[in-house]
C-alpha cells in the first residue's frame, strides 16, 4: 500500500468536469457541476435519491446521449479533449471508459462470449487462443475465474448475482478501458456478494480510475478515497472521503451522513 | 498501457459505421416498402373503383298510359328504350299506382342509364351495338346525358342490374351480424377475463383454458364456418343465412381477441388498486367492480372494437352458412336472411358483367372507409383514456 | 313465413335470383333469397324437410337421383312438382382475336383426358398442341380453362363430351371420363369472370362453360364449333348443338300456402316475360324451351303434378 | 319455441320476476335493521340474495330441458316446462326469503354466485374448441372409411370422379391429399419469405431508430394492413397482382398461369407482415434497455448491438410470432379462394397454378357434388388435418412466448 | 406525554402472533415468529429488504391471502380469535385492521369518495350527511382537512404524494379500524411530506395500535416505543425501542444498526 505521502505525489487528473448542466426535457438535472476525478482512485458519489448522480457519471462516456429529449452543456475533458466535442466518436470514447450498471445485465449468451463479445467486434483479438487468454485474464482481474473456469460455456445468466455482477466487470475490463464508472453496482446484491465485489474495487483500482455512484454511507467510506456529495442537481461538497465523512463542510453534507434525512 | 488514446474514429470503426448504415437502410426500406404496398393498394382501389361513385343518366319523355305500364319499355321512345336501364322500367306500373294522377301524362325526367351505357361513357368497354352508340351521340349532343351521383349505390340493396346494385342491404345486415356479435362476445369475452385474470386459482385446468383462448385465436377462421354449419345451424336449428347464425358464428371469432384485450387491459391496473380497496374491506368482485373495472373500461373498449372491426370483415365462415347469396333486401329481423358487406362483395367480384368490377371495388373503398372509422375510433379511445401509472 | 328461400344449381344462379329481383321489385312480397349451393348441396337442403327453415324451391342443372328423392321422401318432403325451365349449352370459347375453330367431340376429348390410346395402349396423354391430335387444326398449344370437379357442368362435360368421344375412338373399349392434371386443362371457378379475361389475354386458351358467360361477353369471346355445330341459341334449343343439358327446377308444394308469393314467383318463371323466346332469362343465356315444351311444363305446374320415383328412372 | 319467444319468456317473465324478488329480499332486511340488529350484509345484498335464487331454478329447468330437447330426448309441452319453472322459481324464492337474515351471509353468497358466473363463462371457449372438433370428425371419419387414412396422407394424386349419375365409379377416385399439401406450403412459404423480412426488419425499424413522431404515424399505418378484410386483399390478387404476375414473367420469357401460386402468395405476404411487425416489436421491446445499455457502454453501435444482442434474445419470440404467422396462412381462405387455382399441382414452380387445402374444402362444400359423396365429405377430413397442423403450430408458439416471457421478467 | 411508568402501566397485547411461518411456493418467507402487537402503540418492524418484515405485516390483515400460491401456518390473534380460523370473514376482518401502503394509491376517485368508499360498501353509512360528516372527521384526523376542505371533488391523484398517503390513512380510518398497518408509508415521500405523516403517526397512536415497517431507522427510533429486528424469515430482537437501538442484544441487530451491512 501506498503511504498518504506516495498518494498525494502520485496525484494526477484523469477527467475533468466544468460547468456540467444537463436537462431533461424542460427539467434540469445537473446545475453547472465541475469535478475532477482523480486517476487511479475510487471517487465515490453520494446523496439523496434523484440528486443527479447518475446523470453525472452517465454524462462521463456519454450515455445520456442515448436518452431521448436530452441536453447537455458543459465540458468533459478525458484524454486532454472535450469528449462533447464534435469530431470525437463516442463508440470509441466508450471502448476506452467502461461502465457497469446497478442490477447486473448479462447478455444471454455464455460466459465466454459475455467477455469476447466485445473484443471480438473491436477486432482487438484475432486468433481463438488470444482470445482464450483473453477471457481468462479479464475473467481472473475480476476475481471469477476460480468460480467459473469449469464452466464458461454456461450461460451468464446461471450464475448468481454477485458472480453476474463481477462477471460485467469482467465484460468491461475486457477492452482494456482506462476508466470504470459503477452506478450502485452493489445495491442488487447481498451482504457477502457485496463484500465480494467491494473488495475487487479495491484492487481494481491500482489500474483503473473508478468513478461510483452509491447510496450506502458505509460503503463510500470502505471503497472511496474521494467522495462527492451531491444535491439536487449540484455538488455540495467534494474532498477526501475520511475529510467528508468526519468533518464535513456544509450543513447540509451533515445532516445527510447523519441520517436526518434520505 | 501508455500508448496514445485518440477519441477520433479508428478505420476499423469507420469500416463498423458503414455496416450500420447498410443495416440501418435495410430496415427504413422494409418499413417503406411496406408503407408502398399500402399506398399501392389503396392507389389501385381508388382506380378501380372511383367510377362507380357516378352514373350515367339520361334526360327522356317518359309516357305513361295503360299500354306502356304493360309493356313498359314502350314508355319511352323506341331507340332510347335499349339505353335505360330495366331497373326504370320495372317501377313504372308502381309509379302509377302511387301516383294515378301521371296516367295518360307524359314527363320529361333523367333516368338511370344501362351499365353497358354506363361503362362505355367510362371507357371501361370499346364497343357498342352502332344503333345504341349513334342514338347515344345524338342524346350526348342534345345535352341529354349527364353524370351523376350513384345514390343507388349506398341505398338500394343488391342486384342483377349492375346500375341498380347497392350496399344498402349488405351494411344494414352487417349493422345486424355486429349486434349479435357485441350481444354475444361481449359479455362473455368480458366475464371470462375477469375470471382468468381476476379470480381463477393458477392450476392446469385455467392453463388449459389460457392455451385453449390462445389456440381458438389462431384457428383458421374457416373452421369456424364449419362449426357454425354443424352447431348452430343443423344442430341448434338457427335459420340459415340469418344475422343470427352468422353473428353467433363470428362472435366465437371475436370472443378470443375480446378476452385477450381485456386481460390486457385488466392487467394494466396496478395492484395496488385491488390490494387498497381489499384492504378497506371490499370483496374481490366489490373491488373489481367498483375500481378495476372502470379503470380498464376504456381499454376493454378498445379491444371490443377492435374485435368488431375484425369480425366485420370476415368472410370465409359465412361461405358455408349461406350468407353468400342473393339478399337483396334489408334483413329486419335476427332471423331473417341478411348478407354482410364483405360477402357483397365477394359476390360481385365474381360477376360475370364488367360493370360489378368497378362496383367491386367501389363497394370495397366503402367497407374499409367504415373499418377505418372503426380502427381510428378504437386508437383515439386508447389514446385519450389511457392511463399511465 | 314471409320471404322464399330459393337453394340449388349455381347454372341455373342467375335466372332464378333474377326472376326472384323481378317479383321483389314489382310485388309486395319480400325479394326471394336465392344461394347457390350446387344442384347437390341444394337438394341436400331442399330434402332435409318441410317447414320455416328449409328452402321452398331447389334448382338443379342435372335431375334429382334417386337417392335423393328418398331422402326426400324419408324427411317427409313427398309433394315436389318437377319442371324443366329450359337448357344450358355448354360451349367451348376462345378468344375473338383468333380464328375460330372447329372441333369434333373426339379431338377434344384426346385433348383432356388422361390417357389417351396409342398403338393400342393407354399412356399418358402425351398431347401439347391441337396440331398433334389431328393435323388439319391450327399449331396451337392445348391450354383448357375448365370447371373443377365439384361442378355440375364438369360432370356433363364429361358426360356429354369424353364419354360420348371415348365410345368413339378406338382403344378405350369403355366410356373414359378422367381428365388430364398436369396442367393443360386449369380446373377454375366457374362464375369467375377473370375467365373471361384470360382468354381474352391469351389467344390459345379455351374456356369451358355455360352459354350464359359466352352470351354476356360476345365482344370479347366466341365459341367453337363442336360437332360442325356452332352454339347458337337456336342451335341449342333444337338440340343440334351436341353439348347441352336442361335445367330443372323442384317446388316443395306443401309450402305453396304458407309462403307468401311462392305460387306468383313460379307464375313469373315460366311467364312468357321470362322464359319464353322472348323473355329477359334469354338475354342473360338461357335457352329458352321450345313452345309446346313450355306449354307443357306450364300445365306440369299448373296441375302439381308430383314427383314419383318412378319418373326419376327414365 | 322459436328465439323471441324465449327471449319474451325470458325478458318478459324473469326479469320481473326477479325484480319482485329483489324488492322482497331487500324489504325483509330493512326491517330487520330497523329493529336495530345488526346486518351482516347491504340491505340490497340481501335483495340479489332472493332475486338470485328466484331466476336460477328457472334457467336451469329451462337450461336441462332445452338440452334434453336437442338431444332428441321427449320432453314436456312448453306450458309444462313454463309451470315447473314458476313452481321452482317460486319455491327457490321462499327459501331464500326465509333465510334471510342479519346474520345471512349475502355478500358472500352473491361472491361465489359471481365466481360460478364467470367461470361458466370462461367454459364457452373450451365449448367453442369441442364445437370446432365435433363438427369435424364425424364426417371426416365418414370419408376415412372409404379412403384409407395412408392414401389420403401420402397419395399424390387428387382426382375426385363425379359421382352425379348412377354408375359413375367412385371407387377410381383419388384422394391422395400432398399436392394440395404442396400448393399450402409453397403459397405460405412465399407468404412468410415476404412477411418475416419485412416484417421483422420494420419491426427493427420502429423500435430501435425510428424517432417518436415517424413511429406514432408508421404504426397505426402499417396496423391499417392488417384490418383490410381478406376478401379485399383477395380481390387485389386475383384483379390486381395476377395479371402483373402474368405479365412480368412474360417480359423475363416466363410462362406464368393465371391463377398462379406467386400472386396470392404475394398477398397474403403483405397480409401478415403488421401481424410480424407487431408480435416483433412487442417481443423487441420486451428485451430489458439495460441489455442495450451494457453493449453501448462497451463501445458497440446501434446494429451491432441489435444483430448480436436484441436479436438473439429476442430470437424465440420472433420465431412463435413467425409460426403464428404461418399457422394464419395455412389456413387463409379468401385470398386463395379468389385468387389461386383449382388444379391440385405438386411442383416447385410458383408461376404455376396450384391449389390449397383450404380452395378445396369451400370449393367441395360450395360445389355440386352430393352431400355424401366422398369429395364433400373430404372437406371435413381436410378441416380435420387443417385444425390439427395449425393446433400443433399454435402451441409450439405459445410455449415458446411462454417460456420466453418467463426469463426475461 | 405519558411517563415512563405511565405507559408500563397501560400496556396490554392487541394482537399475538404465535408461530407463525409463510411458504410462497416452495420457498419459505418466514420461519415460525411469534411477537406481541401493544395496544395503543407504534411497533417498528426493521430489518434488510427480503428478510420478511412485509410478509409479517400482510398476515395480520391476510392481505398475503391474495397471492397464488401462499401457505400459511401459526396463529394470529385478534379479539380473542385467530384471525385464520375457518369462520372468520376476511373481509370483516380487514375492515377492523386497516392498512397503509408503500407507494400512495389512492383510488381513482375524488378524495370524497376515496373515503367515502368504504364506509358506503360496507353499510356503515347511509345518509349523505352523516357520510359527509365521516368524510370531515376521517379527513381531519389524517390531519389532511384544512388542506383540501374546499376541493373534495377533486380526484385524489391530484395531490401532492405526502397528501396522497395521508388520504390513504383518512381512508383507512374511516371504517373505525382499531388496528393501522403500514408498509413502508414514507419511503416514497420527500423529507417533508415524510415529516408530516411521521407527526400524524404520532398523533394517531393515542387511538390506534400501530404497526410500521420502515427501512430507515431514525425514523423508526423517532416514531416507533417498540421495534422488532427481522431477518432471513426469523425474529432476532423485540424489544422497546430505546434499548433496541443502543443496547442490542443481539450481534446481527448491532451490526445492522451500525451500518455494517443492508
Ligand atoms: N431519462 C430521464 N428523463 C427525465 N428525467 C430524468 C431521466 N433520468 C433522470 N431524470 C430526472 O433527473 C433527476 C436526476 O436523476 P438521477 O437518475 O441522476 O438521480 P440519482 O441521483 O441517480 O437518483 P437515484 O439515487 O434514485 O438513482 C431526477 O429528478 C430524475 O427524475
Ligand atoms: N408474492 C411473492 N411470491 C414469491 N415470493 C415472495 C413474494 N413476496 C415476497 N416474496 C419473498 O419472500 C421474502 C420476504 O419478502 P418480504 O416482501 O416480506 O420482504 P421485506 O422484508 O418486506 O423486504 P423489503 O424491505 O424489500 O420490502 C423475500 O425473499 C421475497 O422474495
Ligand atoms: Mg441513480
Ligand atoms: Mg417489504
Ligand atoms: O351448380 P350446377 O348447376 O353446376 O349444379
Amino acid at each position: 500500500m501506498p503511504t498518504v505521502e506516495q498518494t498525494r505525489v502520485k496525484q494526477s487528473t484523469k477527467m475533468s468536469v466544468r460547468d456540467l448542466s444537463v436537462w431533461y426535457g424542460e427539467k434540469q438535472a445537473l446545475f453547472g457541476v465541475s469535478m475532477d476525478v482523480i486517476e487511479n482512485e475510487v471517487t465515490a458519489l453520494i446523496g439523496p435519491s434523484g440528486c443527479g448522480k447518475s446523470t453525472f457519471l452517465r454524462c462521463l462516456n456519454r450515455m445520456n446521449d442515448l436518452v431521448q429529449g436530452v441536453r447537455i452543456e458543459g465540458e468533459v475533458e478525458f484524454e486532454q479533449e472535450n469528449v462533447y466535442a464534435p469530431h470525437v466518436d463516442v463508440v470509441e470514447l466508450r471502448s476506452h471508459i467502461g461502465m457497469v450498471f446497478q442490477k447486473p445485465n448479462p447478455f444471454p449468451k455464455s460466459i465466454y462470449d459475455n467477455i469476447a463479445y466485445a473484443p471480438r467486434i473491436l477486432g482487438k483479438v484475432r486468433k481463438r487462443t488470444e482470445m482464450d487468454d483473453l477471457v481468462e485474464e479479464s475473467l481472473k482481474r475480476a476475481g471469477l475465474w476460480e468460480e467459473v473456469k469449469d464452466r464458461l460455456q454456461l450461460p451468464g445468466l446461471a450464475l448468481s448475482g454477485g458472480q453476474q455482477q463481477r462477471l460485467c466487470i469482467a465484460r468491461a475490463i475486457a477492452v482494456s478501458p482506462s476508466v470504470l464508472l459503477m452506478d450502485e453496482p452493489c445495491s442488487a446484491l447481498d451482504p457477502v456478494a457485496t463484500a465480494t465485489v467491494e473488495q475487487l474495487i479495491d484492487e481494481l483500482k491500482e489500474n483503473y480510475t473508478i468513478v461510483i455512484v452509491t447510496h450506502n454511507l458505509q460503503q463510500a467510506a470502505r471503497v472511496a478515497g474521494y467522495t462527492a456529495f451531491f444535491h439536487l442537481g449540484n455538488i455540495i461538497e467534494f474532498s477526501d472521503t475520511d475529510s467528508l465523512f468526519t468533518h464535513p463542510r456544509e450543513k447540509k453534507t451533515e445532516d445527510y451522513i447523519t441520517g436526518r434525512y434520505g | 498501457m501508455n500508448q496514445r488514446i485518440s477519441l477520433q474514429p479508428s478505420r476499423r470503426l469507420k469500416k463498423r459505421y458503414r455496416a450500420e448504415k447498410r443495416f440501418k437502410a435495410y430496415c427504413l426500406g422494409a418499413l417503406l416498402l411496406a408503407l408502398t404496398f399500402l399506398v399501392v393498394f389503396f392507389a389501385d382501389m381508388i382506380h378501380q373503383g372511383h367510377s362507380a361513385f357516378a352514373q350515367t343518366q339520361l334526360k327522356v319523355d317518359v309516357t305513361y298510359n295503360a299500354d306502356t305500364v304493360k309493356f313498359t319499355m314502350e314508355s319511352v321512345d323506341e331507340d332510347v328504350a335499349p339505353l335505360v336501364s330495366r331497373a326504370f322500367f320495372r317501377q313504372i306500373p308502381r309509379r302509377v299506382k302511387n301516383d294515378p294522377a301521371l296516367m295518360d301524362t307524359t314527363e320529361t325526367i333523367w333516368v338511370v342509364a344501362n351499365s353497358d351505357i354506363d361503362q362505355y361513357r367510362k371507357g371501361h368497354i370499346d364497343s357498342l351495338d352502332p344503333d345504341d352508340l349513334a342514338t347515344l351521340e345524338r342524346l350526348e349532343a342534345d345535352g341529354d346525358v349527364a353524370m351523376g351521383f350513384n345514390k343507388g349505390l349506398f341505398f338500394s340493396g343488391d342486384s342483377k342490374i349492375p346500375s341498380n346494385a347497392g350496399l344498402w342491404s349488405a351494411f344494414v345486415g352487417s349493422i345486424y351480424v355486429m349486434l349479435v356479435v357485441l350481444a354475444v362476445s361481449f359479455p362473455i369475452g368480458v366475464a371470462t377475463a375477469i375470471y382468468l385474470e381476476e379470480f381463477a386459482p393458477d392450476n392446469r385446468f385455467t392453463q388449459a383454458i389460457e392455451i385453449n383462448i390462445n389456440n381458438l385465436a389462431a384457428v383458421p377462421s374457416i373452421l369456424f364456418g364449419l362449426l357454425g354449419l354443424a352447431i348452430f345451424i343443423n344442430f341448434f336449428g338457427v335459420p340459415r343465412s340469418s344475422a343470427l347464425a352468422g353473428g353467433l358464428t363470428l362472435s366465437l371469432m371475436t370472443l378470443p381477441v375480446i378476452i385477450i384485450s381485456t386481460r390486457a387491459a385488466l392487467r394494466a391496473v396496478p395492484q395496488n388498486i385491488r390490494q387498497g380497496a381489499q384492504a378497506v374491506g371490499a370483496s374481490r368482485w366489490q373491488s373489481v367492480r367498483d375500481h378495476v373495472l372502470p379503470l380498464s373500461l376504456p381499454g376493454i373498449l378498445t379491444g371490443t372494437i377492435i374485435g368488431i372491426a375484425q369480425a366485420m370483415g370476415e368472410t370465409a365462415p359465412l361461405l358455408l352458412i349461406g350468407m353468400i347469396a342473393y339478399i337483396p333486401d334489408a334483413p329486419t329481423s335476427m332471423t331473417q336472411a341478411a348478407t354482410v358487406l364483405p360477402a357483397q362483395i365477394f359476390t360481385w367480384a365474381g360477376m360475370p358483367e364488367r360493370a360489378y368490377v368497378s362496383l367491386t371495388a367501389a363497394g370495397i373503398l366503402v367497407l374499409l372507409t367504415l373499418l377505418i372509422l372503426l380502427n381510428a375510433s378504437a386508437v383515439l379511445l386508447r389514446n385519450r383514456f389511457e392511463r399511465r401509472w | 313465413k314471409e320471404q322464399m328461400r330459393i337453394v340449388g344449381s349455381s347454372t341455373v344462379y342467375p335466372f332464378s335470383s333474377y326472376v326472384a329481383e323481378e317479383l321483389g321489385a314489382t310485388t309486395d312480397y319480400r325479394t326471394p333469397v336465392v344461394e347457390s349451393t350446387g344442384s347437390g348441396g341444394g337438394f341436400k337442403l331442399f330434402c332435409a324437410g318441410v317447414g320455416d327453415t328449409t328452402p321452398d324451391i331447389t334448382n338443379a342443372s342435372r335431375r334429382m337421383k334417386p337417392s335423393e328423392l328418398k331422402l326426400c321422401s324419408d324427411n317427409g318432403v313427398t309433394d315436389i312438382t318437377e319442371n324443366v325451365v329450359g337448357y344450358d349449352g355448354i360451349v367451348f370459347a376462345q378468344s375473338k382475336q383468333d380464328d375460330a375453330i372447329d372441333l369434333t367431340r373426339e379431338q377434344v376429348t384426346l385433348a383432356v383426358a388422361a390417357k389417351v390410346p396409342v398403338d393400342g395402349k393407354l399412356v399418358d396423354n402425351p398431347y401439347t398442341k391441337w396440331s398433334e391430335i389431328d393435323a388439319s387444326l391450327p399449331d396451337r398449344e392445348i391450354l383448357i380453362y375448365g370447371p373443377p370437379t365439384s361442378s355440375g357442368t364438369r360432370d356433363a362435360f364429361e358426360e356429354l363430351v369424353m364419354e360420348h368421344g371415348s365410345e368413339n375412338i378406338d382403344g378405350y373399349g369403355e366410356a373414359y371420363t378422367t381428365i388430364r392434371q398436369d396442367g393443360k386443362y386449369v380446373p377454375s371457378g366457374e362464375n369467375d369472370n377473370l375467365i373471361v379475361q384470360k382468354l381474352a389475354q391469351n389467344k390459345d386458351a379455351f374456356g369451358i362453360f355455360g352459354y350464359s358467360y359466352l352470351e354476356e361477353n360476345r365482344d370479347k369471346i366466341q365459341g367453337a364449333k363442336i360437332d360442325g355445330v356452332t352454339p347458337e341459341r337456336a342451335l341449342i334449343s333444337s338440340g343440334e348443338y351436341p353439348v347441352s343439358r336442361s335445367l330443372f327446377f323442384y317446388t316443395k308444394n306443401a309450402h305453396l300456402d304458407k309462403v307468401g308469393g311462392m305460387s306468383d314467383y313460379v307464375d313469373m318463371f315460366l311467364s312468357d316475360q321470362m322464359v319464353s323466346d322472348r323473355g329477359y332469362l334469354k338475354r342473360l343465356g338461357l335457352i329458352p324451351l321450345p313452345a309446346d315444351r313450355l306449354k307443357a311444363e306450364r300445365s306440369e305446374w299448373e296441375s302439381k303434378a308430383k314427383l314419383g320415383a318412378s319418373d326419376l328412372e327414365s | 319455441m322459436d328465439t323471441s319467444q324465449i327471449l319474451l319468456i325470458f325478458f318478459g317473465g324473469l326479469v320481473p320476476l326477479a325484480a319482485v324478488a329483489f324488492v322482497l329480499g331487500r324489504r325483509k332486511a330493512l326491517i330487520a335493521d330497523a329493529r336495530g340488529t345488526r346486518l351482516h350484509s347491504l340491505p340490497g345484498q340481501y335483495g340479489v340474495y332472493v332475486a338470485t335464487w328466484m331466476a336460477l331454478p328457472a334457467i336451469a329447468i329451462g337450461f336441462v330441458t332445452g338440452t334434453a330437447y336437442l338431444f332428441g330426448l321427449r320432453v314436456p309441452a312448453a306450458p309444462f316446462i313454463l309451470s315447473f319453472a314458476l313452481v321452482g322459481s317460486a319455491i327457490g324464492c321462499a327459501m331464500a326469503l326465509r333465510r334471510v337474515e342479519p346474520t345471512l351471509r349475502a355478500r358472500n353468497s352473491i361472491e361465489k354466485f359471481v365466481y360460478w358466473a364467470l367461470f361458466a363463462a370462461s367454459l364457452v371457449s373450451i365449448l367453442t374448441t369441442l364445437g370446432i372438433i365435433l363438427s369435424i370428425v364425424f364426417e371426416a371419419l365418414k370419408f376415412f372409411n372409404q379412403v384409407s387414412v395412408w392414401d389420403f396422407v401420402t397419395g399424390t394424386q387428387w382426382s375426385p370422379v363425379a359421382t352425379f349419375r348412377p354408375g359413375q365409379n367412385a371407387a377410381s377416385s383419388q384422394f391422395g391429399s400432398v399436392p394440395l399439401f404442396a400448393g399450402t406450403f409453397m403459397i405460405t412459404s412465399i407468404a412468410m419469405l415476404v412477411a418475416i423480412p419485412v416484417g421483422l426488419l420494420s419491426a427493427i425499424y420502429m423500435s430501435e431508430y425510428a424517432s417518436y413522431r415517424v413511429r406514432t404515424i408508421a404504426k397505426p399505418l402499417l396496423e391499417i394492413l392488417a384490418g383490410i378484410p381478406t376478401v379485399v386483399y383477395g380481390f387485389f390478387a386475383a384483379i390486381t397482382v395476377s395479371p402483373l404476375v402474368v405479365q412480368v414473367a412474360a417480359t423475363f420469357g416466363l410462362q406464368a398461369s393465371y391463377t398462379n401460386a406467386l400472386a396470392p402468395g404475394l398477398v397474403m405476404g403483405i397480409m401478415i407482415i403488421p401481424f410480424i411487425s407487431s408480435l416483433s416489436d412487442d417481443v423487441i421491446n420486451s428485451i430489458p434497455n439495460s441489455l442495450r445499455e451494457g453493449s453501448y457502454a462497451l463501445g458497440m453501435t446501434r446494429s451491432e448491438t441489435i444483430k448480436r444482442i436484441v436479436l438473439p434474445a429476442a430470437f424465440p419470440g420472433i420465431m412463435a410470432a413467425s409460426l403464428l404467422g404461418v399457422s394464419r396462412a395455412l389456413g387463409e381462405t379468401m385470398i386463395v379462394v379468389m385468387a389461386a387455382g383449382l388444379r391440385p399441382n405438386l411442383t416447385w414452380n410458383p408461376l404455376e397454378d396450384m391449389t390449397t387445402v383450404t380452395v378445396r374444402i369451400v370449393d367441395a362444400l360450395t360445389g355440386d357434388q352430393s352431400f355424401d359423396s366422398p369429395e364433400t365429405l373430404a372437406a371435413f377430413a381436410l378441416g380435420l388435418v387443417l385444425f390439427v397442423v395449425t393446433l400443433v403450430l399454435n402451441l409450439v408458439s405459445i410455449i415458446v412466448i411462454r417460456k420466453f416471457r418467463q426469463s426475461y421478467e
